[in-house]
Formats: C-alpha cells, structure tokens, sequence
C-alpha cells in the first residue's frame, strides 16, 4: 500500500491468560506469522509479524477462547494514508 | 424490485427458535422466543412444527421469519432451510452473547450472565428495520461488459488475474468499480486455497463499511474466513445467488461470483491504497509461488 | 505461460483404483511420497481431471516427467499418460509386485490394514526410487537438495 | 436381468478430504448396506474409454458422488455415453451438518465418518428407489 510493510503495526497478540495451546492458529496460517516454543513457558509466539497480511484477522476466527487481539482497523487506515503522505512530502 | 417500506413502520415477524435442551446457548434461545411471545410475536414450536408442518402455516405465511439458534450447529436454520423458508433475520446466541462478552458455556442450564443479556437479544431482534432485500438498482451500472484475464500457473494451479476495471487490496479481495457503484468478491486466489465454499453470511443491507471493514463471511469445507471490503460506501445489495449456492464463488469468482455492492462515498481516497490489476497480478505471483513452496515444501 | 527450461517437479499419476485393494494402496502410496518422502517435488495429479478439468491438470503434466503408479493390470495410469502427456517416464504396477513379494492375503480396499498399510509403505519407497532416479539423471533441477 | 446393480462411482480426488468422505461412503454401500443390489467402477476406466465400463453405465443405474464442484465423477459418466440418475456432492451434506467437516485426506476423522454414515445412509435408500426401476 505504498508503506514499507515494517511501518505498520499490524498482527496478532496473544492474551496468555486466555490461550490454551490449541495451536488452531498456527495450523490455519500459512504465512508463518507464529512459532512453536515446546520448552518455553509461552508455548507460541508470533515470532515474524512482518508475515501477517494486514487487515486480515483470519487466525482470530478459529481461536475458541478469543485469546487473539488485532490492532484497530480505521486508526490502522489513517496511519498509513499519514505515513503515504509524509513519504510524498518528505520525498 | 424491493419495496423499500420506510424503516421504522412496525414490521410483523414470527419466531422459530432452537429447542434448546443441549447447551446453556439453547436455553437462552428459549428464554428470548418466550419473552418475544410476550410482545405478541407467534413463536414456532421447532418440534411441533417437525412433526406437522400445516400447524404453523398461517404464521409462517403471513410475519417475517426470525430464526434463533443456540450455537453455530444452527439446527433451527437447517429446519427452515429444509422447508425452504426465507429467513429474514438469523440470531445465534453464542455469537450474539460473545458481542456483548457473555460466554455461553456448556451446561444447559441458563446462567445469570446469560439470563440478564435476553432482553438486550430481544431488542436486537425487535429493532428489524428495513427488509433484508436488495434496495432498488442502479439504472446506468450493470458490471455486464465481458471480462478478460491474465493467468500464471504454479505447478497444476491456474491463478486468474481480470485484465481491468478491478482493484485489489493485500487479502486478495476485490472491487469491480462501475460508475457511483462497486461490486466485492474474493479472488481466484481465495477460492482455489480456502477450497469449497459452503456458507455465505451477508452483510445487513444499508450498512456503512469503511475500506478493508469485513463485509460478510465465508465458511467452506476448510476455513472460514471474512471478506475484507476495499471500498468504503453502503451496502446497497446482496448476491442472493450466492447466499443460495456459495459454490458459484468457486466457479465464478469474478462475475456471477460477486458477493456484495456497494454506493462507494471515498473511492477517490481508497483507490490509493489498492492494487490496479498489474500491480495484484505480481503481488499474487510472488505470493502464490512463496505459500505454494511452504504449502507443498521444496 | 513461460517455459521452465529443466522442470523442478516430477509428477506422479495414481491409478483411481476405487474398485480395486491396489487402487487404495496406490493413492495411499503417491500421498505419502508427497507430503513425507519428496515434499515439494512430487505433485499429483488427478487421471479424471484430466478429461473433466481444466486444461491446468493436462497442461502441468506435458511439461514435467510423469510416474505412473497402476493398481493392476488395465494400466489406466500408464495409458492416460501416453493419450494425454507424452511419453511415461516410469511405471510402477502394484499388482505385479505384490506377487512378486509372495504375498497372497486378500487384500481390503475399504479398511487397509496392518498389511496393506505395510504395502502402501513399500510401494512408497519404489515411487521414492523411480522419483531420486531422474534427480539423479539430471532430468529434474532441484534447488535444495 | 436377475443381477441389476446400481453403480455408485465416488470421484478420484486424492488432495480433498471430502473426496474420501465420497469413497467411504460408496464403501459403506456397495460392502455392507446393498452388497446384492449395488456396485462400483473405477472411475478411471470411464476416462480411459473401457469398453466394458462403459456398458455397465449405459445399461445400469448410476449414481455419483462428487468430492468438489469439478464434477468429475459425472462428467466422465456423461463422457461414456450415459446420464447419473443421481449426482451428490459431499459438500451440499456439509451445509447440512456445518460440524462434521473431515479433517484430512488419509484420516477424515470423527466428523467425517459421521458424514459418510450419513450419506452412505441416504444413497442406500436411492439404491432401492432405483432398483425397482429397471
């Protein structure tokens, strides 16, 4: 969208406390956005948010105990028409 | 072509809700069609109505049918849908309850937490504006012209590209931009990864969307996954084609495949943040090839 | 669509078999070798496809070399390949090496068992052969081996 | 004819879950719910232009079970010269029963083998519908 896609913050945060290791979300997602850690106390991580496609929020779909938060999507939205606009300006 | 009766005029509806013995989500179905018979509303009985059909014709025939089920299963839905009812409006309670951030849990009996959100659920039902139709069609905007593509393969997969007219965002979603007017759908892409489409829930007509809200969600023999809407505008129609037979999208994707229209009110400013058809047909390239090495390896 | 100059995938056509024990064995068989044994160079191909699809099916295997595994003796594998995308690279007849193995049991093709499951396995590792055969002939480019 | 069988013919899919869900359940009908009156082919055949196949669909009941919307199972019965008095496609039972998706290709799992169950149950019924229809 005409932004360096490491400008924008966009992925998915995991709530620990309500997260129960299902995995549903890293099996959907064929982007890669998470990584298994067996032998960590946070058993996943979303380790390459750069993966995550923006605006999509496809994982939180299968995640029973709605353990997966996205950021906002119309303050998402503005901050990319800013960052387009300060790129044109700031040439 | 739809009347397009004004939005507050008392709309007379019936109600056939989910038996409701197997979870907590059922009883509160209940709990709202006995509290919707107090306003007056006929309540269908799912198994009375099982066994002999001929006793609820007179109020199936006349209201608008407002189905409620208890959780995703939808076994309230499937009996309308095996009489080939039309479904005005559909409430499943586990859904609604997770919006107003109640868990419906497990066992049936009804909860406090649950309990004391029916009357919120019953106004949403009551609060059935305009009819869920398509409303009146744009004259001049008719999305007819023949449509011709680009393709590129990855292994035995052809991915189709339309060559104009189609703007796309980065979840593979597109809009066919005709006039004041714009058709959304999914891309070849979409239909060839999440498979089989077997479910279509629409968007409520007359609803504002803001580039990339969702509008609708899919739900196929695979996945389920939510149309993210390019444009920003008002939802002014519905492919009732495609609420019917999802599979279309399959075959289809770009035409008959359509899924919502929208009256655009920001298409100079979104138009910004899409892809024009090149621009997609290398995104999808790159991206097909690169999921398709992590898909199938190598 | 461009050329691939040396193609990176073999393609394996399975017999459907829906009538034949070795008919399950095989897709059984070509599934295995696909996602475990040879992920990302072996791709299946569907024989109905080829006369109900679109031409994506047909057109992918002219232009790789095509392994095709048959349960028994009709060989529609081996013929849908010479009819519809040249010449067959190799040719696996599961009926035959069943005998050849000495094995006699009567075999389930709705309820593969511990011995079919052994089968499967073992035809598995003869695509497996035919598939390094031609990486090794040089007649597949593969990046990453 | 004393021995007339329906044909059930499941589609080859071998990348679709629902496609095994199909030859499961053509299983379940022709081995152990109407072994005397109820059969199947290899689909195959049809493609290839078998003769002999190809006049057990002409001179006998068919009905096929699709494992997606390619309809291969009967555009291949078509191909060979006669029309499937029945064409399912697993997917419309999965909008009936939106919980018993299959889970995968080799293993389709609880759901799924409810869904053949109850497929295998319907196409039986069909079977003896068109048995007395020679």
């Amino acid at each position: 969208m005409g932004v360096p896609r490491a400008k924008i913050p966009w992925c998915p945060t995991i709530d620990y406390e309500k997260c129960d290791y299902c995995m549903e979300c890293d099996e959907f997602c064929p982007h890669g956005v998470f990584e298994r850690r067996e032998d960590e106390e946070k058993k996943l991580v979303v380790a390459h948010p750069e993966n995550c496609v923006v605006f999509c929020k496809a994982c939180g779909k299968t995640c029973d105990p709605d353990a997966l938060t996205f950021p906002d999507k119309k303050e998402t939205t503005a901050l990319i028409k800013r960052l387009r606009e300060e790129s044109k300006d700031g040439g | 072509m739809a009347d397009s009766r004004s939005a507050k005029e008392p709309v007379e509806i019936v109600v056939l809700p989910c038996s409701g013995l197997d979870k907590e989500a059922g009883s509160a179905s209940r709990e709202i069609a006995l509290l919707l018979s107090e306003h007056g509303v006929p309540v269908v009985c799912p198994v009375l109505y099982e066994r002999s059909p001929k006793r609820y014709e007179k109020e199936l025939g006349s209201g608008r049918l407002v189905v409620i089920d208890g959780c995703k299963t939808g076994c309230a839905s499937k009996l309308a849908a095996d009489r080939g009812l039309k479904i005005a409006k559909r409430l499943t309670v586990t859904e609604a309850a997770k919006k107003l951030g109640v868990k419906a849990g497990k066992d049936p009996h009804l909860g406090e937490a649950l309990r004391n959100q029916v009357p919120a659920l019953v106004e949403q039902l009551l609060a059935i504006e305009t009819p869920e139709t398509s409303a009146p069609a744009n004259a001049q905007v008719s999305f007819s012209d023949p449509v011709t593509y680009r393709e590129f393969g990855v292994d035995k997969f052809v991915f189709r590209v339309p060559d104009s007219g189609y703007f796309f965002n980065e979840n593979d979603c597109w809009a066919r931009v005709e006039g004041t007017r714009a058709r959304v759908g999914v891309s070849d892409y979409v239909q060839q990864s999440a498979s089989d489409m077997i479910f279509f829930e629409p968007p409520k007509i007359s609803a504002e969307v803001s580039i990339f809200d969702e509008v609708g969600s899919l739900e196929t023999t695979k996945t389920a996954l939510d149309i993210i809407c390019p444009v920003s505008g008002k939802v002014v129609a519905v492919n009732q084609e495609v609420v019917e037979a999802p599979e279309l999208i399959n075959e289809d994707p770009y035409e008959r495949g359509w899924a919502v229209e929208i009256e655009l009110t920001d298409f100079e400013d979104d138009r910004e943040l899409l892809m024009d058809p090149p621009t997609y047909f290398d995104y999808l390239k790159q991206k097909a090839e690169k999921e398709h090495k992590e898909l199938y390896g190598g | 669509m461009e050329m691939e100059v040396r193609p990176t995938k073999v393609g394996v056509l399975s017999c459907s078999g829906e009538s034949e024990a070795e008919g399950t064995i095989a897709r059984n068989a070509v599934r295995l070798v696909m996602e475990e044994y040879r992920p990302g160079i072996v791709v299946s191909l569907c024989l109905p496809l080829y006369l109900a699809g679109d031409s994506g099916e047909r057109d992918f295997a002219r232009r790789v070399p095509v392994i095709a595994v048959d349960g028994c003796d009709k060989a529609c594998a081996r013929l849908a390949t010479d009819k519809y995308s040249g010449d067959v690279e190799s040719w696996i007849d599961i009926r035959d090496l069943i005998n050849q193995w000495g094995v006699t049991e009567q075999l389930s093709r709705s309820h593969p068992g511990k011995l079919e499951q052994e089968l499967t396995e073992r035809v598995a590792q003869e695509i497996v052969k035919l598939v390094d055969r031609l990486v090794a002939e040089g007649k597949v480019e593969v990046d990453n081996q | 004819m004393g021995n007339e069988k329906v044909y059930v013919i499941p589609c080859s899919g071998i990348g679709k879950a629902t496609a095994s869900v199909g030859r499961d359940a053509t299983y379940k009908v022709i081995e152990d719910k109407r072994p005397e009156t109820s059969d199947t082919l290899c689909l195959s055949l049809l493609t290839m232009g078998d003769e002999e196949a190809a006049d057990k669909v002409r001179k006998n009941k068919v009905i096929t079970i699709e494992g997606c919307a390619k309809d291969c199972a009967r555009k291949n019965v078509e191909a060979s010269g006669a029309t499937p008095a029945i064409s399912h496609r697993v997917h419309d039972f999965l909008k009936e029963h939106r919980d018993l998706k299959p889970e995968s290709v080799l293993d389709v799992g609880e759901g799924g083998r409810q869904l053949t169950e109850i497929m295998a149950e319907q196409v039986a019924d069909e079977v003896d519908d068109l048995i007395g229809k020679a």
